[in-house]
């Protein structure tokens, strides 16, 4: 009989190493992102006072995700991962135009221009999983509806350069932002669904 | 004198378990009149403006924001205003997104065991707990622990990350000496350190041959 | 004789940063005809069966997976067949799951310096870097490290596990004698060690009082 790698039965990956693998990404995805975030407000927006202006300006704001605790808790397990789903999806491209735009910027340092093309690529790396967890769970069909259209490339190549920093601060603040939830309902999902919500 | 009371400071906000929060704010001179004090707030994306829903729970100059005021992921434009006879001031606003302003109370119920297994070296055993209002079981909140020690009599400390474990097995100790040992913890992306866990002690026996 | 080739074995599969991945076979007779092999896998839950992307990469009798064939979601079928003018026989079948065959290379920039702080213990003072690959991204492949180290002449190492850290005090040296130190990593989950780093020489001076 042939041997699967260990741990895993006839030859498949269980649920419970798809999770551990997508929280261990979601987590890697959010720690970039927080870094890139700094890193860019640090460069280019002190004394702009972007974060007043940040309110709100997110493509991805029509997706209702939960906002407390009880409400991530009361959603059905196959709503929350259709709503990461949903997020991830909408980042695809926003995150290939981040990754090319940002090398345009005046003296844009190695470590951010890294970043952005990691995070692009860890991105996509992180939808494959999530597609395949939720092809694991999802009774239906896996529906493409869940999804948030972005129309930010003109902004992040305005002249004014004030106006075109802005667009990439708001851009990297509300990156930092959903994949934050993304890492946060993936670690509740994962404690209710492997681990009985006793982590 | 007689004037309108300083425009007050908020000085901080923090959310003990990434359920709830509160902010407190320094006053200014009041003017020479009684003044009370009035916390408004709105939120990212809405027009509308909201009092402090409790002004007790947390002490004075504090404002508690209870699970059902609670969001994560927005941003909360807070104010306060002091208003005496004289007229009224309103501080500086505070802009708050409450993932960043966790920090969790000290771990509890350390132990620290000296363990001696046979043909293999002896090490101290540290277990502990998150903090009893974290909630840890759902995975709605993750904990990071840090452990530092040092000799009882030592200057520096020594400071270990251990990641997201509550437990420790400690290897290079000085055999005959008495050590200070304590956790503190951190939300795993955001926030800050709790304070040090208490102070506890052991002694470690001079046949502890490491 | 004049036969088909003998089944090959596929030996080792080895990732080196959990982003690429190689398979290298051995192998058996060839049947006294030139025999040519092919690689052959399938995905978990997939009917659809791929070629090897590329044979030359890795030298001969190997396949290597670049990221764009490399998935971290699903276990991998593979299997190599030989074939020559008599015919073709197919190996048996190896399941690969890329984060179980992580070995990462060995740490680099490795040094030693022996340390005499002013009335406190002089100690010899180690450190390293992660292996180029796995450096630039450290929360996506978390190493841990062990370190030996052994008198130039002795016989027995004594190996000391360090956890994440990059550095190492190490106290316990005997004065005057000449030490080997060497340093090995592995992923913090799946995955082996790494080979030991090339091995480095420290003359401890005999008023090396420890």
């Amino acid at each position: 009989l042939p041997i699967c790698p260990s741990g895993s039965v006839n030859c498949q990956l269980s649920l419970g190493e798809l999770f551990d693998r997508a929280v261990k990404l979601s987590h890697y995805i959010h720690f970039l992102s927080s870094e890139i975030f700094s890193e860019f407000d640090e460069r280019y927006g002190q004394g702009r006072g972007f974060v007043t202006k940040a309110v709100n300006g997110c493509h991805t704001s029509s997706l209702t995700t939960p906002e407390d605790k009880e409400q991530a808790q009361q959603i059905h397990h196959e709503d929350l991962l259709g709503l990461v789903l949903g997020v991830l999806r909408s980042w695809n491209d926003p995150l290939l135009h981040l990754a090319s735009e940002v090398q345009r910027i005046k003296e844009a340092p190695d470590t951010i221009l890294w970043k952005a093309i990691e995070i692009e690529e860890q991105n996509r790396r992180l939808l494959e999983g999530m597609e395949k967890i939720v092809g694991r769970v999802h009774s239906g069909e896996i529906g493409n509806e869940v999804y948030s259209q972005w129309e930010g490339l003109q902004s992040l190549q305005l002249a004014d350069e004030d106006s075109r920093l802005f667009a990439f601060y708001n851009l990297l603040h509300c990156l930092r932002r959903d994949s934050h939830k993304i890492d946060n309902y993936l670690k509740l999902l994962k404690c209710r669904l492997i681990h009985d919500s006793n982590c | 004198g007689q004037s309108p009371p300083e425009k007050p400071t908020i000085i901080k906000c923090r959310s003990p378990e990434k359920e709830t929060f509160t902010c407190w704010w320094k006053p200014g001179s009041d003017g020479g009149h009684p003044t009370n004090y009035t916390l408004l707030y709105s939120k990212e994306g809405e027009e509308q403006v909201y009092e402090c829903p409790d002004y007790r729970t947390e002490g004075p100059n504090s404002c508690y924001f209870d699970k059902k005021h609670t969001s994560f992921w927005t941003i909360y434009n807070i104010t306060v205003k002091a208003t005496n006879e004289m007229g009224s001031n309103v501080s500086d606003p505070h802009y708050v997104d409450v993932t960043y302003i966790v920090q969790p109370d000290p771990p509890v119920n350390v132990t620290l065991e000296l363990k001696k297994p046979v043909n293999r070296k002896p090490y101290l055993f540290l277990t502990w707990s998150p903090p009893p209002l974290a909630d840890v079981r759902s995975g709605w909140l993750t904990l990071e622990y840090e452990l530092r020690l040092k000799p009882e009599e030592g200057e520096e400390w020594e400071t270990i990350f251990v990641g997201q474990q509550t437990q420790y097995k400690m290897f290079s100790l000085n055999p005959g000496r008495k050590y200070i040992v304590q956790i503190h913890c951190k939300p795993d992306h955001h926030g800050s350190w709790s304070e040090w866990s208490s102070e506890k002690y052991i002694q470690i026996p001079t046949d502890f041959r490491v």
